[in-house]
């Protein structure tokens, strides 16, 4: 691997993110998946960076799932995105940060299809008008919460209280990292770093201290893919892919994986769990798995945030392997404790994943 | 034995002969003696083994056919044609045929005189264990002739012992004549011999002209005729009185000894195994495996003559010669599986090694054995011929031919006789075009136009494309496979209800002729069809100028002996001019499916050489009745280089309606 | 091991890794024209089998090389020798022969 | 009176024909922008089909043009047209004033590096057509070291309107082929596998270079384009691609892959134009008078083309066109340029 060549790609792909005032807009799954993650990028951007970060409870899911599971026509999806639109200009903000990668890609194919056709445009411009009476509106700037924790990865490398490294040995962590499918893939320009090499968590890992492991299926599928796993009957293909990624990464023998998407630190952790419980196969050494965070939950660890407030207990991985080598104090008592100190019930334990 | 000896000594007070060493022995004999020996016993051994290696319902069909009469007839025609005087040699090759039946009848003859002679003089040496088994031989070592006493009788044994003699020298030196320049005696090429055919061949060489020399030293003592008593005078006439000759009968015994020691290693096993394989051969037994039973007598019986070496269409080029019937039984014989297999291989099947054989011995059916030993078990799968069948295929009942597309071969929609099948007076004719005239549609419409022409109403059976016919698969060893296709044909013949079977197609008709047992249907190449229909007078003809050479295509001429009608046809179209190799020596067009390793240059070469034959009398065009010959002449035609040639090739039926 | 209803899917894809070279030189040694087709298809538009069973010696080449010789055993099984594919390959590959030592080579005898 | 040629280009095209054009008897001045003459062939080893060693062919062009002004590491500054000649100022100082104008200024090799998923320039084990050519002129590179299995991926940035190329290069095929056996040669156990999406042998003995290969090298012609590359735990890399014939998605695992990178237009011979304001078509390459009659003419008057400049070329078509291009300036400056009153007319009617 020659570091430099990459260098000289992700010169290539630098994208503007302004500095402040955002509109936030949250994930429909990622909320119930890994419930804290978004807290944590609140906390941080709010608290720890002083940014201005707008929130509304009127936004809505922009109609993603619905539109890869070809449920929704394009039209209807456009309108409900014109709205979320409408609704930053409307509280004043031009700069629409989103949770979600699926999102994400939705949003910059629209805003790309409303470019390349613009009747197209004007009858969405109308469809508001008629379903929401509200003003048609374009962000300025089209932001993944990646981006933004990206660009201020260094202001968090400064405040951060432990780095990705092995506390034990000293080395740095070995971290795979996962981009979501929809960030880059369609429009390279439009993520940092391009397609092929992204770089948006490479530079978050390379602030706080981590090693990016480069594996041959990087740029593979978590799995997801909407209806393989929405469709019982589907889920093998999912669990395959998931399969084949791990199958790629594990001579690497990564410590962790970061992941920029709702669905991929989903599939990346539960598919773990049923390919030990179907084939008696682990990632991790003796037993365990390879933990799969979320960026927001990274930053949080290196922040040094309380892994129970940064939701770790709901991931099916443990991630006390990784506390350990990074050096990070627990409560293992406190684990399956609620905000509220009532017990959230304990999963049942694993018959092959420890 | 007695009553002869008595009646003989009756007549003559004073015997003609005496035995003169009174013991009936000299040392001289050992090598012959074990040299005979050694093989009558591998002979002895070897028959019973190969007997006992015949199923069981061929060995009892071997030993009924010894006492019919008329196997025994064709046995002994055979045995003395084939055996003794070559016919089949003097037939093609005369000087070649004088040569070996010279060596054979020649020998046979002075050891069947040379015991009458012994049975007539002493016949009490006949027993075996009074040296029967030299006796005969050594005769004239043994015997003095009593001067003065001699009678007709013995002068007239006398000359024919000398006569053979000479008979058999004259063999022997045109053999060796033949080993420098074979192209005299008709032969381009010719085997190269193995050690144990070179310790024999020169024996045999020198068994003959040491007998003379032995017996001439000694034609003073035991008598002779004109050649070794002439020669004896030459010798006293050189060396005086004193005459040497035991060394010459020790020398004349160890070569003897040496050929019959060399002779179950080497081609001569044929001598005497050729005898066997004639009367399994007429018994009609087939062979198996490519190396036991019937097979391994074919094998042995075999001489290494080397004329199929010249009858081998592969070789126009010498690197070929390796390929050749004659190296491929030697292999067999020597288990050489390897190279068995190459060879086995690389054939094409054109049978003219076999046609030509004096022997018979049918190399072609070997080499099938031989790939069937490899081909025959792999796996196949024909389940889905149950379905092809029955759809697609003429049920016989209502006109399932109507459904065809009738265009495809350009047929006019009249092609297809529409009151064919109700109440016609003329047999139900059923076509079958199979796969490869598919791939020259031009035979389809000739013959649809010949049809159309006579007014044969006819069903095409593979209008839609059909199944194949089963013989390549037999051509490569796959029997069993070829078994089912031959099956599914069948049963979509007979359930056609038709009564004539015309095939376009050699390589079918041959497989259709002989496996398909179609009873009550007449199963016909479309070369004899027409010519039928043209001596019948359905199918008026016109002759024309034209100089046409017409090509046997192999499975036709040599597979199936169709000849005559062909040709009868083309004599009433045009002028047909000979071919310089035609019937039974018709050279492989190079196209034949029989060969399973032979790559498409070395076929050209072959193509090229059948062409030469074929414009040997520069005619117009050339003619065939294949659509393999077809296809094959078509591009050879184009393809040869630095010749101007100008000859068109078409197939029989398009000649007949142009 | 627990049951989900759905698990592990196999593959489809051609891994080339997994190529047995010595059994493909051992049938290019028999039938070196394996190695001469440029996959024309002339011989599958032809194959009289074909017409009633999915066979494909072009395919069935292709699965050698691509490491799925089950795969071409299961096409081959179905023809019929007749070697129409023979007189219209443009390479002149001894195509019965090929099919003969393909099987023969990769047989489980 | 002899006319002034300039030359643009020291390559084959520009070589062949300044000794065309001496022997006529012009004078001509030949620039070269780099410090040697010769252009691609010169890095080159062996030619298809018939591996011609590439000096020899050099040595020919060379030994053929000897006698000509010939300014190596010099470019053109400015340019500007006279009444019928062109003033070319040169980057080394001198000035030349030229009657007629022949831009042979090749192709530029394509920069692999933009196709990211080949990974050139990242994956340590990737390399151009180009670095192999050099491996078989020099005997060494890093990335060569007893390969076990190799893979050349035809039509990089050729046929691919993504990296801004839509056409065919031309001359990939032959050179992977070529390439190919070579590699076969040097390391005759190794698997060499070609990634190919139409097989363009067109000349004479390229179809059987390419049998040669099947029969003789056993290399193997997958049909498909490689989709993507990727750096294996031991550094080998992994490709995938998919088995078009076959249908089906394939990988293999590599410990060398060739990219055949395709030909540009000369960003060099570019800027020339510019100064000329010469048009170029859509494929970035010199427009021409006319794509059949006039291949060697610009529309420019006095300004005339020769070689890769008017699109990709082989070898034996580049000298064909220097020599085609030769015989149009002599045309034009003994037909039409000496007759200075009617000049316009007949560069109207005759240009």
């Amino acid at each position: 691997m020659i570091y430099e060549g990459k260098q000289k790609i992700w010169s290539e792909y630098q994208k503007e993110i302004p500095d402040d005032h955002y509109f936030y807009v949250r994930s429909c799954i990622r909320q119930s998946f890994f419930p804290a993650s978004e807290a944590t990028f609140l906390r941080i951007t709010r608290e720890a960076l002083g940014k201005d970060i707008f929130e509304t409870e009127h936004h809505t899911t922009c109609g993603g799932i619905a539109y890869h599971s070809d449920t929704i026509p394009q039209e209807t999806v456009m309108t409900i995105i014109a709205r979320q639109f409408a609704l930053m200009a409307k509280y004043g903000y031009e700069n629409y940060v989103c949770s979600c990668i699926t999102s994400f890609g939705l949003y910059c194919e629209t805003m790309e299809t409303w470019r390349e056709f613009p009747e197209l445009e004007a009858r969405i411009r109308e469809n508001l008008w008629k379903t929401c009476r509200l003003e048609f509106a374009k962000p300025k700037f089209l932001i993944h919460a990646s981006d933004l924790i990206y660009k201020y990865r260094n202001l968090i490398a400064a405040q951060a209280v432990r780095k990705l490294v092995n506390v034990h040995t000293g080395e740095p962590l070995k971290v795979v990292e996962h981009i979501g499918c929809h960030y880059s893939k369609m429009f390279p320009s439009k993520g940092v770093g391009g397609a092929e090499y992204p770089y948006v968590l490479v530079g978050m890992v390379e602030a706080w201290g981590g090693e990016i492991v480069d594996y041959p299926e990087r740029r593979h599928c978590c799995g997801f893919g909407f209806r393989q796993y929405f469709i019982k009957g589907n889920r093998g293909y999912s669990v395959s892919n998931t399969h084949k990624k791990f199958e790629s990464m594990e001579p690497f023998k990564p410590d962790l994986i970061i992941t920029n998407c709702p669905g991929c630190p989903y599939f990346l952790d539960r598919w773990q769990y049923v390919i030990a419980e179907s084939t008696g196969k682990t990632y991790g050494p003796d037993g365990h798995g390879i933990p799969a965070l979320t960026y927001e939950e990274v930053a949080g660890l290196v922040m040094g945030y309380d892994p129970w407030d940064l939701g770790l207990q709901t991931h099916q991985v443990g991630v006390e392997p990784l506390l350990d080598k990074m050096g990070v104090e627990y409560d293992p008592t406190r684990k399956y404790l609620g905000k509220n100190g009532k017990n959230l019930g304990e999963p049942l334990p694993c018959a092959c994943l420890k | 034995m007695t009553p002869l000896f008595h009646l003989l000594a009756a007549q003559a007070a004073d015997p003609e002969v005496i035995d003169r060493i009174p013991s009936g022995y000299s040392h001289f004999v050992i090598p012959f003696t074990i040299g005979i020996t050694f093989m009558l016993c591998w002979i002895g051994v070897g028959c019973i083994r190969l007997l006992y290696a015949i199923p069981q319902a061929d060995r009892l069909k071997f030993w009924k056919s010894l006492f019919l009469p008329k196997t025994i007839v064709k046995n002994l025609k055979d045995l003395f044609g084939d055996c003794l005087l070559h016919v089949k040699i003097w037939q093609r090759k005369p000087l070649l045929g004088y040569m070996h039946s010279a060596i054979a009848f020649g020998w046979f003859m002075l050891i069947v005189l040379g015991h009458i002679e012994v049975a007539l003089f002493v016949p009490a040496r006949l027993n075996v264990t009074r040296g029967g088994l030299f006796y005969p031989i050594f005769y004239r070592y043994f015997v003095w002739m009593n001067p003065g006493h001699t009678t007709l009788r013995g002068s007239f044994f006398f000359f024919l012992m000398d006569f053979f003699l000479l008979y058999v020298l004259s063999g022997i030196a045109l053999a060796v004549f033949k080993r420098f320049r074979s192209i005299v005696l008709g032969m381009r090429h010719t085997t190269k011999p193995s050690f144990a055919d070179r310790v024999a061949l020169y024996s045999l060489w020198m068994i003959f002209p040491l007998r003379l020399l032995a017996e001439s030293f000694t034609a003073d003592l035991s008598g002779g005729s004109f050649l070794t008593v002439g020669v004896n005078h030459f010798w006293h006439f050189l060396f005086g009185d004193k005459l040497w000759f035991t060394p010459c009968w020790w020398a004349y015994s160890i070569c003897l000894g040496l050929f019959f020691a060399a002779m179950p290693f080497s081609r001569y096993m044929h001598i005497l195994t050729e005898v066997l394989w004639i009367l399994l051969r007429n018994a009609g037994i087939q062979p198996h495996h490519p190396r036991k039973g019937v097979a391994e007598a074919e094998i042995y019986a075999c001489s290494s003559c080397g004329l199929c070496l010249d009858a081998c269409p592969m070789n126009v080029q010498k690197k070929n010669l390796k390929y050749s019937s004659v190296y491929f039984i030697r292999f067999l014989r020597r288990h050489n599986e390897k190279k068995i297999n190459a060879i086995a291989d690389k054939c094409l099947m054109c049978d003219k090694c076999h046609a030509l054989c004096p022997v018979g011995v049918d190399a072609p059916a070997l080499r099938r054995a031989q790939r069937a030993t490899v081909n025959n078990a792999l796996p196949y799968d024909y389940s889905y011929l149950a379905s092809a069948v029955s759809s697609g295929q003429p049920s016989g009942h209502g006109r399932v031919h109507s459904r065809f597309a009738a265009a495809e071969y350009g047929l006019g929609p009249a092609a297809v006789p529409e009151t064919a099948l109700t109440e016609s007076k003329s047999p139900r004719v059923l076509y079958f075009a199979g796969c490869m005239t598919h791939l020259t549609p031009r035979i389809i419409k000739s013959v649809d136009k010949v049809f159309k022409a006579a007014g044969v109403d006819y069903v095409f059976a593979d209008r839609e494309g059909g199944i194949c016919c089963g013989r390549p698969l037999m051509l490569a060893g796959r029997t069993e496979a070829a078994a089912v296709v031959i099956e599914a044909n069948k049963k979509m013949i007979e359930e056609s209800g038709c009564d004539t079977l015309v095939l376009s197609c050699p390589i079918c008709f041959k497989v259709f002729k002989e496996e398909y047992h179609l009873a009550g249907i007449k199963v016909v190449h479309y070369t004899q069809f027409i010519n039928d229909l043209i001596i019948s007078g359905r199918l008026p003809v016109q002759k024309k100028e034209q100089k046409l050479v017409y090509h046997d295509p192999c499975e036709l001429g040599r597979g199936c002996g169709v000849y005559f009608e062909p040709r009868a046809a083309l004599n009433q179209l045009g002028t047909l001019v000979k071919a310089s190799k035609e019937y039974d020596e018709s050279i492989c067009c190079g196209g034949s499916l029989g060969s399973l390793t032979l790559d498409s240059r070395d076929r050209s070469k072959i193509s090229e050489a059948s062409l030469d034959s074929l414009l040997a009398n520069d005619p117009e065009t050339i003619v065939t009745a294949c659509p393999l010959c077809l296809k094959t002449f078509s591009e050879a035609v184009s393809n040869v280089r630095g010749r101007d040639i100008n000859v068109s090739v078409k197939d029989f039926a398009e000649v007949v309606c142009p | 091991m627990v049951d989900f209803g759905f698990g592990l899917v196999p593959s489809s894809r051609i891994n080339l890794d997994l190529f047995d070279k010595d059994k493909y030189e051992e049938l290019a040694a028999v039938e070196p024209d394996v190695r001469i087709c440029m996959a024309c298809g002339s011989c599958t538009a032809v194959c009289t089998a074909g017409k009633f069973s999915t066979t494909s010696l072009r395919e069935a080449i292709e699965d050698i090389k691509n490491a799925q010789p089950t795969k071409a055993l299961e096409l081959l099984k179905a023809c019929q020798l007749c070697g129409k594919c023979s007189m219209v390959c443009p390479r002149g590959i001894n195509t019965r022969h090929l099919i003969l030592s393909i099987i023969n080579t990769y047989s489980i005898k | 009176m002899k006319n002034n040629i300039l030359i643009i280009g020291g390559g084959p095209a520009g070589l062949e024909a300044s000794a065309q054009l001496q022997r006529m008897g012009y004078n001509v001045i030949l620039i070269e922008k780099s410090p040697k003459l010769g252009g691609h062939l010169a890095k080159w080893d062996r030619l298809f089909p018939d591996s011609v060693p590439a000096d020899e062919v050099l040595g020919g062009l060379l030994r053929g043009s000897e006698g000509v002004k010939c300014f190596t590491d010099t470019d053109v500054r400015a340019i500007n047209r006279l009444d019928k000649s062109y003033n070319v100022r040169l980057t080394n100082g001198i000035t030349v004033l030229s009657d007629a104008v022949l831009v042979a200024s090749g192709f530029d090799l394509f920069d692999a590096v933009k196709k990211e998923e080949y990974g050139y320039g990242i994956y340590d084990q990737v390399m151009t057509n180009a670095d192999l050519e050099a491996y078989f002129k020099t005997g060494s590179d890093r990335r060569i070291e007893n390969p076990g299995r190799i893979g050349f991926a035809h039509c990089v940035g050729s046929r691919d309107e993504k990296s801004g190329c839509r056409s065919c290069s031309k001359v990939c095929c032959a050179t992977a082929v070529k390439q190919a056996i070579e590699m076969k040669q040097a390391f005759p156990q190794a698997e060499v596998y070609c990634f190919y999406m139409d097989l363009r042998l067109f000349g004479r003995h390229y179809e059987d270079l390419y049998l040669k290969a099947q029969k003789e090298y056993g290399i193997r012609f997958i049909r498909g384009r490689l989709a993507e590359v990727s750096e294996n735990y031991d550094g080998t890399l992994q490709v995938k691609a998919e088995d078009t014939v076959a249908g089906k998605p394939l990988k293999v695992t590599l410990d060398l892959l060739v990219l055949m990178a395709g030909m540009r237009p000369s960003a060099s011979g570019k800027a020339i134009g510019d100064l000329l304001e010469m048009a170029v078509e859509e494929d970035g390459y010199f427009a021409v008078r006319s794509g059949i009659a006039a291949c060697q003419r610009s529309p420019i008057p006095g300004i005339f083309l020769a070689g890769a400049a008017t699109g990709p070329k082989t070898l034996p078509e580049t000298l064909a066109d220097a020599r085609a291009a030769a015989m149009e300036i002599d045309r034009y400056l003994t037909e039409i340029f000496p007759d200075a009153r009617n000049y316009k007319q007949l560069v109207r009617e005759r240009w």
